[in-house]
């Protein structure tokens, strides 16, 4: 049995993956999903996990003393997307054209001070100068999801979230995706807290999972 | 009709079934602890849905069960006061007394200060409920609904927790509202010589059935009824009118048996009282007495003797056209060859005549004698 | 106090406050009706008050937002009628701390509702005071004890909800970002104890401020019935 | 010394400032509604803490406020039947009844039984309190009272609610629990008949003072007293000694001033008991009546006349070594020459001696003359 | 139901009715010392009664993390003396609903014993009832519907509780998988909104059920007062 602490933004991949182990080793997989930030101050507080994986480097930081030495490695990759309502119109990434498409609502993202989605965001904003612009017109939620369904509801006509979120939400479409230089490098780093033979093979099974990770829009790093 | 009741109503292990029609006046409600005095009181007051039956107070149908007619209590104009006095425990006793005021039309000062003055509750008004003792809660509950000005007065045992001396104050009051406002009141009382003042009216009641019911004169001057008021209790109720005060306190009253010399009365000559003589305060004499401290000697003839369960033997007088009781022993009664038809004397003691057991008589006012 | 944290008390304070306020008139109403009221559906009702307790905070914003969002016919409704937007408003920040503390409300005023003596009440009626009156001069006085105790609760759950309020209108700085928003995100920063440290001590000052006015006006009530 | 009280106490508006001591037996409290009565019950029973005093039941010492000793209620073992009877709502009759006996041995079937025959409760066991009536209310608090076994009974105005007849049971009752449990017992009341019949010792409170403190024999027959009782309420208290139970339902008892006929009491011959004669019930005559149907007469010396308000004196007799109290009219006193120092004899109705108002005398229970 | 619904189900329940049934005399300690007592730090205890609503749940679950946590003095004493384990355990989860539910009980039991009449306890220990047994058969009998009320209150909460429980005993499925973290879980799938759906659904049958009893419980002990 494996106990597997993820970013609740892993939820659905991660489920499919551990699935998949069960079928193929017979140990059982219970996978304990919710933010990062949580999940690492339990790592820190002694929590029975076995694998963790983090939507972001610096919570894997912070637990980095509960590691296994030399099981961390960088999992996945994912890119940034602005969206918006299924039959919502183009829009140049300029801050009057994205201003004009706020009159009607915010611009839904991920707490930017706080969830990695968010401060990813923010920024590609900034360093497209479109922070400070629109900075006031940003509704911030306690996680992507949130954002994301926003968004399909129609309430907010804009929304960053991960490029991984915006292709299962059909009531979304994609205005534009992020140049990955515009923000610092979104990944997804994993780690064995245990050092049991279970764990290795859960990474191991994690690591050759790349076509399921694909599948769902993910990067998969090296 | 001034006050119509029949109700049927049934609790686990009580029935109550009762009818009555009571004229204009006090009607008294008599009875035994839980013959069902408060739940007739209660019905009329609307406080009490029972299962069938119906209310009429002055010619207004306040309940019609056979036609679905039931008037809300707050549309009732009843002035009630309960047994447990319910003040409103978050005002304070000013604010008690003037709840009622709203629809009596506007505040009557002069009326505030002479009711809490005759209750003795003046100095109470700004105090709260909870710190009142028994006596003085229940005083201003007697306030509260009288100030309310009702349209009928519901009074249930109003003065049981009060001394002699606040009772004597209230009865007069009440004495009056009766003759001056002309309200109706059913009054539940275990006294009778509070019943006997006020009352033109008495209802007997027994295990939730009317046992007897007439006229205040008849019901408390029928031996039959005396043992559902207990021996004590027993007394007849003359018709007297006032002949003239006296300079020694007296006022003289002529009844159709003699004249009666009573503690001065404060009503005009001239008027109809009405003078209940208990029966055990009563001595009889077959020659006419001398030299006695009693003023009152009534002549009469012995209608009937009723022996009861002790050594008493309640006799029955005619004495005029009105009727005399007297509670003699076994012994006495022998000693005197007391037999119907016999011809006695009735000596009664000036001051046994109670002031409480005097009212002015509703019915003679009514009839426009004073 | 630095500026922005001057901001979020502000809000929240001013959120709470008007959580409260709007809900216990309503409050007292539903009290009233699962107390007294004998209705089919009541139990329905006494039902729909308690789920925002039952759900998870978030799937309660997520209803609110199904329902008074702008582009739904209620939010719709409620802005072209009443110029009333609550999507992504301090507003709708109420209205989802108002509904995650009415069923505390309710249950303390129903509490109080059903210890009062029904015998005072027919007194009253006895003396012409009409249903309504009854209820406004006897059993709302009396019930006053348990009103504040439901207020209080109120605004110590409005003070602190958080589910729900970031679920329904977001974390707006300055429009919706009340203290738990501001507190969540400084706990989502590595490091961030030592800010969250300072804001729950504020939260913790507010609250125990309203506590204290509530138990005073309570002992008042209590006192005045006592006797001065 | 049975019970010593002493107490000071400040309600805004109202100051207890008494100190009084009583023997053995039942202690009567009389006084005006808000004189305090109720607050001196309730330091006796520790639900008041009063600002300074000392109270003593049987040699034990309950409070003292300067030695700062203060039994807690529980430990004080006092039975206590409050003016508002308060049953516990939630139990039904048989529990609340049965509420004090943990501390008062195991339960006794018998004396259940006995209590709540007496009372008329015996068909109300599994009722709710609610459900109840005033008067079953109250006989239930009472019943609850006695049934705990308390070292000192304290009652409030513990008959007020009930009839006549009610009232005849429960007195005996009582009567015997002072004589044969020795139980101290503080009775708070309006009603002179029952004070007069129970109490050893009478404590006449006014504005929170004790205004008269002594033998219930010597309190009841002062004219001093009587403003104090109302009018109606004066009367002498004599001892008497059952001589005879005659065939026709009466006894003849022995007083100092002769000899008296009462309904049949069902004491043993020997016995002495307490006898009240009201004073208004007292007719006087200069010379010996004949033909009367009162039968009891006693010759005596007028002590003293004292002219009240109205129109009525209250004559003192001496009457062999006990004393007699006459309300008769002033017109009455002149007609017969009464001063001090004349001859007559007062006229007793048998009757008029109210059953309630013969008690046995507990003092002489204790001179072991029974 | 699917097994794994059944066994959110089961150990929700599990978890709602231990933190009920073990805060619930807790709960009439407290509100007893509050409504009654007078002692230094009453108003303190109050307060702290009142944080868990007042703090952002997560605070909360944080806070129990660093109290409870295994590494934690107390989490290790707790473990060593009685062998018992809260952190990310069922039994954590039931602490942490048990704290949340804690004010709103108290809460509506305080109120309940604050409208008992001190002169029916004054009645009892006339008649030789020491302090704790008026308490005991009158006080707590007569606020026996605040304790109800509170019951269920605490139940509901506890059923809906989610913030401090994930916080502190995070989201372990079948160890500490609630009810509202399942929901939490099935809202971070794309689709996944109808099994959300089922799982909320299943949430008000429980406390609708919960409440009916809660309710029938009220009006027998109701009813015995007015008179079988
Ligand atoms: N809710 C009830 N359930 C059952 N019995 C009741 C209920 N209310 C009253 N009763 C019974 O009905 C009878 C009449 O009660 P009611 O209160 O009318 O008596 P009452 O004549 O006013 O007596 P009291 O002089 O003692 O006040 C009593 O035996 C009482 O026990
Ligand atoms: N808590 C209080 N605050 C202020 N005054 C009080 C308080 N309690 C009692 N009093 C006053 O003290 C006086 C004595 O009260 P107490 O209850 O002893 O009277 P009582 O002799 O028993 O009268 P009653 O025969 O009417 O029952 C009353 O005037 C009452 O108003
Ligand atoms: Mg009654
Ligand atoms: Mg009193």
């Amino acid at each position: 049995r494996v106990t597997v602490f993820a970013a609740s933004s892993l939820t659905s991949v991660l489920t499919e993956i551990a699935e998949d182990f069960e079928a193929r080793t017979g140990h059982d997989v219970t996978l304990s999903v919710a933010g990062s930030a949580t999940l690492a101050r339990q790592i820190l507080s002694g929590a029975p996990a076995d694998i963790f994986l983090s939507a972001n480097p610096d919570w894997m930081d912070a637990v980095s003393a509960e590691i296994v030495p030399g099981t961390r490695n960088d999992l996945l990759g994912n890119q940034l997307v602005l969206i918006a309502p299924a039959r919502a119109e183009p829009v140049t990434l300029t801050a009057a054209a994205l201003g004009d498409r706020l009159r009607n609502g915010p611009l839904a993202m991920a707490l930017v001070d706080a969830v990695p989605a968010g401060t990813y965001g923010k920024a590609a904003l900034r360093h497209l100068g479109l922070w400070e612009p629109l900075a006031a017109q940003v509704a911030q939620t306690d996680n992507v999801r949130a954002a994301l369904a926003l968004v399909a509801l129609g309430e907010a006509p804009l929304g960053i979230v991960y490029a991984t979120d915006a292709l299962v939400e059909p009531r979304v479409r994609v205005l534009a995706t992020f140049d990955p230089a515009s923000h610092p490098p979104i990944r997804y780093p994993v780690a064995a807290l245990t050092d049991r033979s279970v764990s290795r093979a859960f990474l191991a099974h994690l690591a050759a999972a790349r076509a399921v990770f694909k599948q769902h829009g993910f990067e998969v790093l090296p | 009709m001034s006050l119509s009741v029949r109700l049927t109503h049934r609790f686990p292990g009580f029935v109550l079934d009762t009818a009555f029609e009571a004229p204009d006046g006090v009607t008294a409600l008599f009875g035994k602890s839980g013959s069902g005095k408060t739940t007739v009181v209660n019905a009329v007051a609307g406080l009490l849905n029972p299962d069938a039956g119906a209310v009429t107070v002055n010619g207004r149908t306040l309940l019609d069960t056979e036609n679905r007619l039931n008037v809300p209590t707050p549309k009732r104009r009843v002035g009630y006061v309960f047994q447990d006095a319910r003040l409103f425990p978050h005002m304070n006793v000013a604010r008690n007394l003037g709840y009622g005021r709203w629809w009596g039309g506007p505040p009557d000062q002069a009326e505030m200060t002479r009711v809490t003055q005759m209750l003795g509750i003046d100095h109470l008004l700004h105090r709260a409920p909870l710190t009142l003792s028994g006596g003085e809660t229940q005083r201003v509950a007697i306030g509260r609904a009288l100030l309310a000005r009702p349209d009928v007065l519901l009074l249930d045992e109003p003065l049981a927790a009060l001394d002699a001396t606040r009772k004597a104050e209230i009865l007069p009051y009440l004495e009056r509202l009766r003759s001056d406002a002309k309200l109706p009141i059913l009054y539940v009382s275990h006294a009778v010589a509070e019943v006997a003042r006020l009352a033109t009216t008495v209802i007997v009641l027994e295990d939730g059935k009317v046992v007897r019911t007439g006229a205040a004169t008849d019901v408390l001057s029928d031996p039959a009824t005396v043992s559902k008021l207990g021996v004590r209790e027993a007394g007849a109720v003359l018709q007297a009118r006032v002949l003239h005060h006296h300079d020694d306190g007296l006022s003289e009253l002529q009844t159709s048996a003699g004249r009666l010399f009573l503690p001065r009365v404060q009503v005009e000559i001239g008027t109809t009282l009405r003078v209940r003589i208990p029966a055990q305060d009563v001595i009889l004499s077959r020659a006419r007495p001398k030299g006695l401290s009693a003023l009152n000697i009534l002549p009469g003839t012995v209608t009937s003797l009723r022996q009861g369960d002790g050594p008493g033997v309640l006799v029955q007088l005619a004495s005029g056209t009105d009727q005399v009781l007297a509670r003699v022993t076994r012994r006495s009664a022998q000693a005197l060859d007391l037999v119907e038809g016999a011809a006695c004397f009735a000596v009664v003691k000036t001051v046994s005549v109670a002031r409480a057991d005097i009212g002015s008589d509703h019915a003679a006012d009514q009839r426009g004698d004073v | 106090m630095t500026p922005l944290e001057w901001e979020v008390v502000s809000l929240s304070l001013k959120v709470s406050l008007w959580a409260t306020a709007l809900s216990l008139p309503f409050g007292i109403l539903v009290a009233l009706m699962l107390a007294r009221g004998q209705f089919p559906g009541k139990q329905l009702l006494n039902g729909i008050v308690h789920l925002p307790l039952i759900l998870p905070p978030v799937v309660t914003g997520y209803l609110l937002l199904l329902t008074f969002g702008r582009r739904t016919p209620v939010g719709a409704w409620l802005e072209e009628t009443f110029g009333l937007v609550l999507a992504f408003r301090w507003t709708g920040a109420a209205l989802a701390a108002a509904i995650m503390a009415f069923p505390l409300m309710v249950r303390a005023i129903r509490l109080a509702i059903e210890a009062v003596d029904p015998r005072i009440e027919d007194a009253a009626a006895t003396l012409g005071a009409s249903r309504l009156m009854v209820f406004a001069t006897i059993t709302l006085p009396l019930t006053l004890p348990g009103i504040i105790a439901g207020a209080i609760l109120g605004f110590a759950k409005a003070m602190g909800e958080f589910g729900a309020t970031i679920t329904f209108v977001s974390n707006i700085p300055g429009e919706t970002q009340t203290l738990p928003s501001a507190i969540y995100t400084a706990l989502q920063v590595p490091g961030g104890e030592a800010s969250v440290l300072r804001l729950v001590i504020l939260s913790i000052i507010l609250a125990m401020g309203a506590l204290l006015v509530s138990e005073w006006l309570a002992r008042r009530v209590g006192r005045r019935m006592r006797g001065s």
